[in-house]
């Protein structure tokens, strides 16, 4: 579209060209997907949120331990399912949004806020940005656990999952979730559901993250559990300098050769 | 032309009920070389006489495989022989096709003999000319049955067919209640010395003329037999240990009588089919 | 919006096969795994099929399609035994294959086969088959899901391409046993890392020319032995677990 | 045999010029030369038994039946031919199986004798076949209750309550006849049928036989098969303990 | 990879309906397309329709469970047909999928086992032939392009061994030693691989009953086309014994004190 003006937000002016040519057999360019389990769970003083640790490039492993708990505020936090960079740059969007208003406000911001910003952004795009989320996180009114569609639609539940291992996940949840539960069984469940994700789901794998927020205090657990380390390789795969053909040589100096020629006095560096 | 008016065609009664096409049938298998089977409780073995028709000629194939776990052993007409075991063959491997299981043994006797049945009824067609020891295994152990051109399938603790089996039947009559127990090498003697009564005067047992199918683990002298013993066929050398395990005759607990009561000797050559 | 829906005869299930010939042996091995999308149906379902004492298949692609296809093999093997009262040679069941695979040119079996044993002159042998049939014979090949990550590793350390040898010496035509073995192991670990499709299980046949000893397999846990053939090839089986995400 | 000669006698699409057609007639005689087969309807069941001549002592015992399966609550005994017996049982296993998959339930003995009737009489009709040289018994329990029939090679087929082919057939007929059948329960028939068998083999005492029985009743669930050993045996022995004293 | 969450543990799907709008039953198998996909090809789908079929190996043998529902589209139809069905006396076949083409398997099992029932010569047909006989038909039907349009599992215990396999509407077979169709691969198999692997040959009775009763609960709560009446067959050496329709105890209180769906408190 020939404007001189360009508006703000993405450009869909080729998405018919777009359509056509795949139509055609032209494949659009693989983006990064986050296969994927995340969970969130309540428990009697806060929220579990998990993730496995696995993204691919269709059947191909991208990332072995990519993280994808996003960090939204202190007492905030959101698991990311779906296109890797809409994920994680709609989470820093607005976690950068939520910063501003907190300053805004004064007040530290609430989890409704965050998921308010996150469904109008989603729903305003219209499903284009692939991003599934988890949001949990803890504010003045209490513990809150969301999940949000791409499509901007948002659930609140006292436990929930996303992505292509949600199924596996909350079969376990379905089965073992009680109210009220105390925060290491509420880990303990997590940690089951995102490896129910991780065996049985080939878009999950490798390693449990979980987050425990609390009123207070947010802990981190970065690879919580590592159940699939890596093997060991039977032969080391050295290679013999000379390996590699050298089919030509050149030689150029790259060192600028540079005269110093000293001026004034002759004096030589006191050295006493 | 006929010997009698009713026996031209197996679509023909006598008045007696009896089919005389079918029963010359039979006469053929009697013309074939004899076969002898018999069985243990771990084994059973079929032992059969070949012949050659001539000094350039080789020895005729007496015993067929049809699968890991049936062997079968003809007499009489060696093309009717090979189209059934084709037969048979054909239904072993489809059992492993569709059910994935060796087909029970009794089962493909039985459907050969339905095959031979309608042989005997319609028109336009002659019964087989060929008999079948046949020798299987399955979870119940070993079993030897034998099926006749008739149509017939019974099975035994031990059975001979072709010339001069009778003979043979009445050496494993005397013997028969004794193969239970016996070990392999036993059992391959007893057999020789049963397939041994249906020889000519002047004919001895030799690695060119017999030959041995077994079913079950092992001989002790044998190699390269797989765990449960699959059908093989020994010829040549490999039956020289078995045939030197014999008891000579004179001095072998054999039923000299019997044999010289046993009924004239056919022409000593094998019924071949023209074209 | 009328839907219409069309039956497809055809599904992936996923997993990874290699094999790789000796001067006097083979390895044929692949993964247990079978999927079919982004799901585990078994975690070990073989893949890899005895056909003689001296002939291995392995079959990937659509796995209804590879069962059929050993079975009606098999079957053929079979006749062939009943015919000749010997085991067909490694270059006729390729052949075979080859006939088989084309009979069906307009319903493909959709499976990548890849055969490998001992030839009759004694020599390890590996033949690679496209799914209507087009072979050849080979040193090493893979196939299946991690395809285009196993074999330019198996380039790169078989045939050695972009190597260059010190000066003076050759790189060897083939390797000896233990090194293959440990190829084959490190390709389908690494297989396993970086394919969804690949874990659980790997099963690696091993077929030895008569004669030849054990060529130091025996350094090696956990081998048992399938079977020999009356000539003295003889046949053995090594498994390993892969990780199972 | 008057017959014997006149060139009436050598097809099955032939008549004798009194109305005779005496293929059919021979092929009667070679189940008369064959074992006795006898079938008892009573008031819960079905017992069928034959005599099974022995005629080898190599044979293993109860290897080879002569009482068939043809649907799970269908039993066929045949005298004559044993191969042309076969293949009429696997016609009716194939015309029991028809029946099923037509009606999607299991099948009246009624239909299915009705249908290998006409089999067995197609055989009679050109001279381009022979006809069955055997007759068969077939016993069921259907939704009708038990019912028994025999099919003749001529292809005509009735229902009766006892039954008797082969050799013994007049002798076991008057037997039958003895029985009030209506009131017996198949444990009863069993005893019954075991004793006739006995004793119509008396007439071929130097030959070995072998008693063969099965039966449909309530402790075989409705289902045909072998009567279970222990009460063969019983059976057997109040026969031959029957026989003994019958002698003195 | 298919960015669309709601078509995530569902056959892959790029296509068409990216949104689920379609039932389970009727969604199209949308495996990236393969060279060989365009072929000769003819239109069909189920009708009638059973979902998820559970079974697991325990100490003593199989254990087979299936809901009662039969739907038609998204309505529940026949909530009282049984998916379980036994075969001879060591064999229990259980069915997901299109009703009828089950029904008809049914008949030529039925007609099989009476033909080796004539036999009588001791040799019955076990579980794994069944289960290879029942593969060679679905194999030959896919073949013609005219498929038994079935998931199904079949299990049985014969000779001292478990028996479990699996084959469906494409001739596909595998075994575990805890098998799942349809829905229940991606919400019962998580729990039952978590609760079986390992202690096959510890398991009693009791225990496995209580692993497929809670995985039949999750699946009532989770799988939109089941029914809380299910029925458990189990095959053990003293042969086949299927239950009477049971009912599961569900809760549905879970979620009381959360209001609403995003901001709203009341």
């Amino acid at each position: 579209m020939s404007t001189i003006f360009s508006s703000a937000g993405f450009d869909f002016s080729n998405q018919l060209r777009n359509g056509f040519l795949v139509e055609k057999g032209l494949p659009l360019p693989k983006a990064t997907s986050t296969g994927t389990t995340i969970v969130g769970c309540l428990f009697d003083q806060g929220i579990v949120l998990g993730a496995d640790t696995r993204a691919t490039e269709g059947p191909i492993v991208a990332d072995k331990n990519c993280e994808k708990i996003h960090y939204i505020t202190d007492s905030i936090r959101c698991c990311g399912a779906g296109t890797a960079a809409d994920t994680e740059f709609t989470t820093a969007l607005i976690s950068s949004n939520m910063e501003l208003h907190a300053l805004s406000t004064g007040r530290k911001p609430r989890v409704v806020t965050a998921m308010t910003m996150l469904k109008q952004m989603l729903f305003r795009y219209q499903g284009q940005i692939g991003a599934a989320l988890v949001l949990g996180g803890v504010d003045a009114t209490g513990p809150h656990l969301f999940t949000i569609h791409p499509h901007g639609s948002t659930d609140k539940l006292p436990y929930v999952t996303m992505g292509s291992g949600s199924l596996a996940a909350m079969a376990v949840f379905e089965s073992s979730w009680r109210p009220n539960m105390s925060r290491d069984d509420a880990l303990q469940l997590v940690k089951d559901a995102i490896s129910a994700g991780i065996f049985n789901d080939l878009g999950s794998g490798s390693n449990v993250d979980a987050c425990i927020i609390m009123e207070n205090h947010t802990e981190m657990l970065r690879n919580v559990e590592m159940p699939n380390e890596r093997a060991q390789k039977e032969r080391t795969y050295g290679f013999r300098r000379g390996t590699t053909a050298i089919k030509r040589e050149t030689i150029r100096s790259l060192v600028v050769s540079e005269e110093v020629t000293p001026v004034g006095a002759d004096d030589a560096m006191d050295t006493s | 032309m006929f010997r009698n008016t009713y026996d031209s065609d197996n679509t023909v009664f006598s008045p007696q009920g009896r089919l005389h096409q079918v029963e010359y049938a039979l006469e053929a298998v009697k013309q074939g070389s004899a076969a002898v089977g018999l069985r243990s409780k771990t084994h059973a073995i079929l032992l059969a006489l070949k012949r050659s028709t001539g000094e350039l000629a080789s020895y005729q194939q007496k015993m067929f495989r049809i699968d890991d776990h049936v062997g079968i052993a003809i007499a009489g007409l060696t093309s009717d022989a090979r189209v059934l075991s084709n037969f048979m063959r054909q239904q072993a491997m489809s059992s492993r096709m569709i059910f994935n299981r060796p087909v029970p043994v009794n089962r493909l006797v039985g459907a050969i003999a339905d095959k031979a049945q309608v042989n005997t009824q319609e028109y336009g067609r002659r019964p087989y000319g060929v008999g079948f020891l046949v020798i299987g295994q399955d979870q119940s152990g070993p079993h030897l049955y034998e099926f006749s051109p008739a149509g017939n399938s019974y099975e035994y603790y031990a059975m001979s067919i072709g010339a001069r089996s009778q003979s043979a039947k009445t050496y494993l009559e005397k013997h028969y209640k004794t193969f239970d127990d016996c070990s392999l090498e036993d059992l391959v003697r007893h057999g020789l010395h049963a397939l041994r009564e249906t020889l000519q005067q002047d004919k001895e047992l030799n690695i060119n003329n017999t030959s041995i199918g077994i079913l079950g683990p092992a001989a002790t002298h044998e190699t390269g037999v797989s765990g449960v013993g699959a059908f093989r066929i020994l010829d040549g050398e490999k039956v020289k240990v078995f045939l030197d395990s014999m008891v000579p005759k004179e001095t072998a607990d054999a039923p000299a009588a019997a044999a010289a009561a046993a009924p004239a000797p056919a022409a000593d050559e094998d019924v071949q089919m023209e074209g | 919006m009328a839907q219409q829906r069309q039956f497809n005869p055809y599904s992936n299930n996923g997993g990874t096969i290699l094999a790789i010939a000796g001067s006097t042996f083979s390895v044929i091995a692949g993964d247990t795994r079978q999927t079919e999308g982004y799901n585990i149906q078994t975690r070990y379902a073989p893949k890899v099929f005895r056909l003689t004492d001296k002939a291995v298949l392995a079959t990937n692609g659509f796995a209804a399609d590879g069962n059929q296809f050993v079975k009606k093999v098999r079957q053929r093997l079979e006749w062939y035994r009943h015919a000749h009262s010997k085991e067909m040679p490694i270059r006729a069941i390729a052949r075979l294959i080859q006939t088989m695979l084309y009979g069906r040119r307009f319903f493909p079996y959709y499976v990548y086969n890849i055969l490998g044993g001992i030839e009759e002159d004694g020599s390890g042998a590996v033949y690679s088959f496209d799914p209507v049939g087009s072979y050849e014979r080979e040193t090493c090949r893979a196939a299946g899901a991690a395809q285009s990550l196993v074999q330019p590793f198996l380039d790169n350390q078989i045939y050695f391409k972009n190597q260059t040898p010190p000066p003076g010496q050759s790189f060897p035509a083939h390797l000896p046993l233990p090194t293959v073995l440990e190829l084959v192991i490190d390709s389908f670990t690494s297989a396993t890392e970086r394919h969804i499709e690949v874990g659980d299980g790997l099963e690696m046949y091993i077929v030895l020319a008569r004669d030849s000893g054990l060529q130091g397999l025996d350094g090696f846990q956990g081998v048992t032995e399938m079977g020999a053939t009356p000539e003295g090839e003889k046949l053995f089986v090594l498994r390993r677990n892969l990780k199972r995400d | 045999m008057t017959s014997i000669g006149t060139g009436y006698d050598l097809s099955a699409s032939t008549y004798s010029p009194d109305g005779r057609i005496f293929q059919v007639e021979y092929a009667g005689k070679a189940v008369e030369n064959s074992g006795t087969a006898i079938g008892l309807k009573v008031k819960d069941g079905i017992v069928l038994a034959v005599e099974k001549l022995v005629h080898s002592k190599l044979l293993v015992p109860g290897a080879n039946r002569r009482i068939q399966t043809i649907d799970r609550h269908i039993g066929l005994a045949a005298a004559g031919l044993p191969a042309d017996g076969r293949t009429v049982a696997n016609r009716a296993r194939d015309e029991a199986a028809n029946l099923r998959e037509t009606y999607r339930s299991p099948p009246t003995l009624k239909d299915l004798v009705d249908r290998l009737g006409h089999f067995v009489q197609m055989y009679t009709l050109y001279s381009s076949v022979r006809p069955f040289g055997t007759s068969t018994i077939l016993g069921a329990v259907d939704k009708t209750g038990p019912s028994l029939y025999v099919i003749e090679p001529s292809g005509v087929f009735y229902g009766y309550h006892g039954a008797a082919v082969g050799k013994g057939r007049q002798l076991a007929k008057t037997e039958l006849e003895k029985l009030k059948l209506s009131e017996l329960t198949a444990r009863e028939a069993v005893i019954e049928a075991a004793r006739i068998i006995y004793l119509v083999h008396e007439d071929a005492k130097e030959k070995e036989f072998e008693l063969e029985m099965s039966w449909i009743s309530p402790e075989s669930g409705g289902l045909h098969v072998a009567v279970p050993q222990e009460l063969v045996d019983e059976a057997e022995t109040k026969a031959k303990e029957e026989l003994a004293s019958g002698l003195e | 990879m298919d960015h669309f969450p709601t078509n995530w543990g569902r056959p892959r799907n790029d296509a068409w309906d990216p949104y689920a709008t379609y039932p389970i039953h009727q969604r199209p198998n949308n495996a990236p397309k393969d060279a060989f996909a365009d072929g000769v090809q003819r239109t069909q789908q189920p009708i009638v329709t059973g979902t998820s079929v559970l079974a697991i190996k325990f100490k003593d043998g199989v254990m087979m469970a299936a809901d009662n529902l039969a739907s038609y589209g998204s309505l529940a139809r026949f909530r009282d047909i049984q998916r379980l069905h036994p075969v001879g006396n060591h064999t229990v076949l259980g069915a997901g999928g299109d009703m009828s083409d089950f029904q008809y398997l049914q008949m030529i099992l039925d007609e099989l086992m009476v033909d080796e029932f004539a036999a009588a010569d001791g040799h019955a047909l076990g579980p794994a032939e069944i289960h290879n006989y029942l593969s060679e038909v679905m194999y030959a039907r896919r073949s013609k392009m005219n498929p038994l349009w079935n998931s199904l599992l079949v299990g049985g215990f014969k000779d001292g061994k478990s028996f479990l396999s699996y084959v469906d509407l494409l001739g596909t077979t595998y075994s575990a030693s805890t098998l799942a169709t349809g829905y229940g691969a991606y919400i019962a198999q998580p729990l039952l691989r978590r609760a079986v692997e390992g202690r096959e040959h510890e398991l009693t009775a009791d225990q496995a009953r209580k692993i497929l009763e809670d995985s039949m609960r999750v699946l009532f709560y989770r799988d939109a086309r089941s029914l809380d009446q299910y029925q458990l067959a189990t095959i053990t050496k003293d042969g086949v014994e299927i239950t009477e329709s049971r009912k599961l105890e569900t809760t549905w209180d879970f979620a009381e004190g959360i209001r609403g769906y995003g901001a709203q408190t009341q």
